[in-house]
């Protein structure tokens, strides 16, 4: 398998702290990447600065062969990367649809266009509709994001986020929040991209971790102290420890 | 909300269309903002003037409708609008503020009614602008600090220090008194003015004092002169850098001082066209009963106002009150013929006065309130350096 | 999703067209029974509703809160007065006209310059940081003005001729009215269509969530400025019609208190709404106009008027018009 | 340019920053804690002047007068906050704007009503009133000496006040986190309270120490609420230290521009073109400063850490 995303020798320091301290990973294409770690361990640092809403202190981020290090964050979801946030993060006074319509679009070129009504581009309504239907969420396409469940919000997440038709998903703890049922939903619907999406995926529910990902990296204290498949993570000493540790 | 809208004009229709009289006078003031207290004294002289003239010119009736240009031009030009086409004055007049009257001339004199400054005097219309249909009630911008140049030059002073406020008479008073004074002027400030006006000067004082000029020469009309006096006071500077003035210690702020007791202002001189103290029957019977109603004495803003009134109501009377004759309107009011409180006087060729301009001290009066006095009469007939520019004959 | 009773939904769309006919017509009747001041009125009215409908545009749709909008109004007007006085006092050939066409291009051209200059800075801050810098712009352009003293600097200039059009005299009242109306109409239908584009519901989700949309991919920074851009245009045309009506500019147009009563304007009516800056503009200016002629003191029940707007009518007056009218088809 | 014209210059400057201090601080506590923009706190400033001058008639004495008068302006942002602030805290800021800007008229227009258009002098007691000469041959007027100090020692009263005691404590968990401060069961309602009468304090405060100066007068407050809020949008919204240095620094500007911009400008143009063009720049100086430091810092000088 290719390496899709490679990140080498990344430092991130806020005051005296390092959130993310000499960092090297790599992201091999098709898999189901899973980060995890303790509590300010420096994961969604870590993900803000692959996608480009921090600027790493020094260190770089290939992502397909080419150096994103400095890129601006709007540019990246063009070269194919896409992300969910830990806290649901979408535009809550407008429809599932608009919103799926707003990520659709932002990778169609510019929207400088001013005169026609955006809401009756029929093409574009009808493949906004698929995606919701995608994650199932057909019934509420003309509900505000307001009037959505958790779960539900947290499924449109990880919708606009396939729209883009990126081959690298970052996904920030989707499961955070979600009961029993909505969890299972959500476990399912990762579970269906698999092979179809490469997918960074930092997640706290070990069971879900364990049973989606391809390979598991450690991050504590910003540093990565163990990469490999599930079943080796899970035997590895060092990981225990961290986890006893912190618990 | 249409019906809210027609029953809310509707209201306007009947508030102001009520009652008829055979004249009425637009007079544009500044009734809110802190500059309200002049406009609130013009009023006073107003209402004083219709009361002494029994409400009528003649035998017709008179109507003064007061609008407020709250201190800035524009709104001084949409009230003027407001008298002129709503109101259907037949004169507009009044006006302290030079850059509100040359904002707000347009709309009455394109209407081909008469306008009459109770106040302003901005040079633009006593020279290129100036208007057959427009009358000065008081004097041009340069006169008075021209009077305060030729007092300076006979007391002496041969270096000055000067500050003004940043608009149309501020620059006027300066360029007056830079006319007439032949010293040499070490420092100018000209500070912010408007609704926002610049009110600490504690920076402008002390550049003044370290200038080591032989005096101060200030125009800060209404609420600044109070602000700017105390400073004056508190900085001590009375004996190293006396004070000359015009237009800033008058019947406005003189309460005030007194109230606050700064007494270092008594004695100080300013220049001026009248002063309560003139010796005339029309100023005694003024100032007697301005004092007995509103409890103070008028400012020469209120003497102006309660002028216009009468120059007003004695054209009025010559032409029988047909407001259409304005050759024999503007011939009347040019006369000026009628019992001014600052003594006759004449118009010069572009309607502005010929008149004398005094030098005044702050003196105690017997029942112990501020006042000013004449101490000297500084320019005899005197003619604004305008004229020239006018093409009126 | 709010479903309205279809009924009250077709009253209240007729309460629009009501209210828009009026505008137009009821003016005209006035003027034609002699109160020519109405006309007057609903003049500036119209014009200060353009503005206010331009500000709409960023403040309403884009929830970019500029507090120095009155710079365009103040810019708009000199583009009519400067080329007036060098036509007629000589100087300056190269703007000195009073072809209307000319002014109105210059109105427009110097207000996207200076929206485009100044919104490179402003547009990097948001909130109240925003607020703060858009006016300070303002300030700047406000002192700059007081400065020049050959457009009579703080006292103001008198424009002598008005713009100067084939076949339309903007000195009529009425034309000036009906000129002034129609452009309203057509910038109010305009901004309608922007609002609903697909440009429109980028500057809806900047306005929602703006880190969201450029995780999305968007260049935010650029829809921003264009929106402003447009926006300081419309305020800049609206100078330009102020100016030919007041025939009167000084930099007291700019003063922060006049962006701030625009501001009022929009939130009074509205904010993203088509109907809002209108009925902001003819709530202010009637009950100011009415209030005022009543007594000096108008100031008192107009604030008490504004905080009890503000206390028990969320979302502006024309939430009163648009509750549950918004829906996507 | 002379030593003395500068050291005199400077301590006019501090004078001015010391008030905008005292007017920001208030500012900035609110906006920072309260999250809730407040327009009406410059018709405290001069709520507090008048109130003032009123009661140094009353009680003939000026100091008196102050001690009197800042319970009522309490007790005025107290009214405020109760009936215009707290039905809005829920609201977002253009809420605040409108609600806040009819407060401002109705307060202005009351105030009309109340003390007239004409503006009140406050006359001092002999001993503030005169001139001190603090370094040979540099005299200034003592009371501009009591401003400095009175306000130096109102903005440490403040630094104790928020960094030494238990409401400080509150206020400051406020700021960076309201939930928590709610869970910590204090009575959040009765805390904005305090914290919004006590801006309305040293608002008012200011508004009494200007008041013998340029007198007691409407609309003073809407001069100066404006270059509050370049203050505390410089220093950093929420920043009580950022308030405190970008008032200082501003005032400071201010001041020196005004006085000696004209001079500088004559090094390089004539003199009447200096004379025309300084006044306008001086005014501009402290909104291009600004612009600059926003443009560099979009969150002011002091960013407040937590939010």
């Amino acid at each position: 398998m290719t390496e899709l995303l490679s990140i080498k020798g990344l430092n991130k320091s806020y005051g005296g702290v390092k959130a993310t301290d000499d960092l090297n990973l790599s992201i091999l294409k098709g898999e189901l990447h899973a980060i995890i770690g303790p509590n300010g361990g420096g994961k969604t640092t870590l993900i803000s600065q692959l996608c480009g809403n921090v600027m790493p202190d020094s260190g770089s981020v290939h992502f397909s062969g080419r150096d994103i290090t400095t890129m601006s964050e709007h540019k990246r979801p063009h070269l194919g990367m896409s992300r969910t946030y830990q806290i649901t993060s979408l535009i809550r006074t407008m429809s599932v649809l608009d919103n799926l319509q707003l990520a659709i679009q932002a990778q169609a070129g510019h929207s400088f266009r001013f005169w026609s009504d955006v809401r009756r581009h029929q093409i574009e309504r009808e493949r906004a509709s698929s995606y919701a239907r995608q994650v199932g969420l057909e019934g509420q396409i003309q509900s505000r994001v307001d009037n959505l469940a958790h779960g539900e919000q947290r499924r449109l997440e990880v919708a606009m986020a396939l729209t883009s038709n990126s081959c690298l998903l970052l996904l920030d703890e989707p499961l955070a929040g979600l009961g029993g049922q909505e969890a299972a939903e959500m476990i399912k619907l990762l579970d269906s991209l698999k092979g179809h999406k490469t997918m960074l995926l930092i997640e706290h529910d070990m069971d879900a971790v364990f049973s989606l990902a391809d390979r598991v990296s450690v991050l504590v204290y910003g540093h990565i102290i163990a990469t490999g498949p599930p079943e080796d993570i899970r035997q590895n000493a060092e990981v225990q420890q961290a986890y006893l540790g912190e618990a | 909300m249409k019906k809210l809208l027609v029953s809310l004009l509707g209201g306007t229709l009947l508030a102001t269309s009520s009652i008829a009289a055979d004249v009425k006078i637009g007079f544009v003031t500044t009734l809110t903002t802190p500059a309200a207290v002049i406009g609130k004294d013009m009023e006073n002289a107003v209402n004083l003037a219709i009361e002494h003239l029994g409400g009528k010119a003649g035998a017709h009736d008179l109507e003064v409708v007061f609008g407020d240009d709250g201190f800035a031009p524009d709104t001084g030009k949409q009230v003027t609008d407001r008298l002129v086409k709503q109101e259907n004055v037949d004169i507009v007049a009044g006006y302290i503020w030079s850059h509100v009257l040359l904002a707000s001339r347009k709309s009455v004199l394109d209407a081909g009614k008469i306008l009459i400054s109770s106040n302003a005097g901005p040079s633009q219309m006593a020279g290129k602008l100036c208007n057959e249909n427009f009358f000065s009630a008081s004097w041009q911008n340069d006169q008075t600090p021209m009077a305060m140049g030729e007092v300076l030059n006979k007391a002496g002073v041969k270096s000055l220090y000067i500050m003004a406020p940043n608009y149309a008479a501020g620059k006027d008073m300066v360029a007056g008194l830079e006319r007439t004074f032949t010293g040499k002027v070490v420092g100018k400030d000209l500070t912010k003015w408007g609704a926002d006006a610049q009110l600490d000067f504690s920076a402008e004082l002390a550049k003044a004092k370290a200038s080591g000029a032989d005096g101060i020469f200030v125009f800060y009309p209404g609420a600044a002169a109070g602000a700017f006096t105390k400073q004056y006071h508190q900085a001590g500077l009375k004996d190293s850098l006396p004070l000359y003035s015009v237009f800033s210690i008058d019947g406005i702020s003189l309460p005030k001082l007194q109230a606050a007791n700064f007494s270092g202002i008594v004695g100080s001189k300013v220049t001026q066209q009248w002063d309560p103290s003139l010796d005339n029957a029309a100023n005694k019977k003024f100032v007697s009963d301005f004092k007995a109603k509103f409890g103070k004495y008028p400012s020469f803003y209120a003497a102006q106002s309660y002028d216009t009134i009468n120059m007003i109501a004695a054209a009025v009377e010559k032409v029988d009150a047909d407001m259409s004759n304005m050759d024999g309107l503007r011939a009347a009011l040019k006369s000026a013929d009628y019992a001014s409180v600052r003594g006759s006087y004449s118009y010069g060729a572009n309607n502005f006065p010929v008149q004398n301009f005094y030098l005044r001290e702050v003196v105690v009066d017997d029942n112990g309130d501020w006042t000013t006095q004449v101490v000297d009469t500084v320019l005899t007939n005197h003619v604004d350096p305008h004229v020239g520019d006018c093409k009126l004959k | 999703m709010i479903v309205m009773n279809p009924t009250k939904n077709t009253t209240k769309r007729v309460a629009k067209v009501v209210i828009l006919v009026a505008v137009l017509i009821v003016p005209l009747m006035l003027s034609t029974f002699g109160f020519t001041f109405y006309l007057d009125l609903a003049t500036r009215l119209s014009i200060l509703a353009i503005a206010a409908v331009g500000l709409n545009l960023i403040l309403g749709y884009g929830g970019m809160v500029s507090f120095g909008h009155a710079a365009y109004l103040g810019i708009g007007a000199y583009a009519v007065g400067i080329p007036a006085h060098h036509w007629l006092y000589g100087g300056l050939n190269m703007v000195a006209s009073t072809n209307g066409f000319l002014q109105i291009g210059l109105a427009i051209l110097a207000s996207a310059l200076f929206a485009f200059l100044t919104g490179l800075v402003c547009l990097k801050v948001k909130g109240v940081y925003f607020i703060m810098i858009t006016m300070a712009f303002a300030q700047m352009l406000y002192y700059l003005l007081v400065s020049i003293s050959e457009y009579g600097g703080d006292d103001g200039l008198v424009i002598d001729t008005r713009s100067e059009f084939p076949l339309i005299s903007l000195d009529d009242p009425l034309q000036m009215f009906l000129v002034s109306v129609l452009s309203l109409f057509i910038i109010m239908w305009g901004v309608r269509r922007i609002a609903k584009s697909q440009f429109g519901m980028v500057l809806e989700g900047i306005k929602g969530n703006e880190a969201r949309m450029i995780s999305l991919g968007y260049n935010t920074f650029r829809y921003k400025l264009v929106a402003y851009v447009i926006s300081g245009v419309i305020c800049g045309f609206a100078g330009a019609l102020l100016g030919n009506f007041t025939t009167f500019i000084s930099p007291e147009m700019i003063d922060w208190a006049r962006s701030g009563e625009l501001m009022f304007m929009v939130i009074l009516g509205g904010v993203a709404t088509t109907m809002g800056p209108l009925l902001g503009a003819i709530t202010f200016i009637v009950v100011e106009e009415v209030l005022s002629s009543l007594t000096i003191y108008w100031h008192l029940p107009f604030g008490l008027m504004l905080i009890g707007i503000v206390l028990f009518v969320r979302g502006g007056l024309s939430s009163l018009l648009e509750r549950g009218q918004k829906t996507d088809d | 340019m002379d030593t003395t014209l500068l050291v005199i210059q400077l301590l006019n400057g501090l004078q001015l920053g010391i008030l905008l201090f005292l007017v920001a601080s208030g500012l900035t506590l609110v906006f920072g804690i309260l999250d809730f923009v407040n327009l009406a706190h410059g018709a405290v400033y001069m709520l507090g002047a008048f109130i003032c001058a009123s009661l140094t008639f009353v009680t003939g004495s000026f100091v008196w007068a102050v001690f009197f008068a800042l319970p009522l302006v309490a007790i005025a942002g107290y009214l405020l906050e109760r009936f215009i602030a707290q039905p809005l805290y829920e609201r977002d800021h253009l809420d605040h704007v409108l609600g806040t800007f009819g407060a401002i008229l109705v307060i202005d227009t009351l105030a009309h009503l109340v003390w007239g258009p004409a503006g009140i002098a406050i006359p001092l007691p002999a001993y503030l009133d005169g001139q001190i000469e603090i370094l040979t041959e540099i005299v200034v007027p003592t009371y501009r000496l009591t401003i400095i100090a009175a306000g130096l020692s109102a903005a440490a009263g403040l630094y104790w006040l928020v960094n030494f005691t238990r409401l400080g404590m509150l206020i400051r968990a406020g700021a960076s986190n309201r939930t928590m401060v709610s869970a910590l069961g204090v009575d959040i309602k009765t805390l904005f309270s305090l914290v919004f009468a006590l801006g309305a304090v040293l608002a008012g405060l200011a508004g009494m120490l200007i008041a013998p100066i340029t007198e007691a007068s409407l609309g003073m407050g809407n001069n100066i609420i404006i270059t509050a809020f370049v203050v505390i949008i410089v220093g950093g919204i929420g920043s009580m230290k950022g308030a405190f240095y970008a008032a200082l620094f501003i005032g400071l500007i201010d001041t020196l521009g005004r006085a000696f911009l004209d001079d500088i400008f004559k090094l390089f143009m004539s003199s009447a073109a200096a004379e025309n063009s300084a006044p306008a720049l001086s005014s501009m100086l402290i909104y291009i400063l600004m612009a600059l430091i926003l443009s560099m810092r979009p969150q002011g000088l002091f960013p407040p850490k937590l939010r």
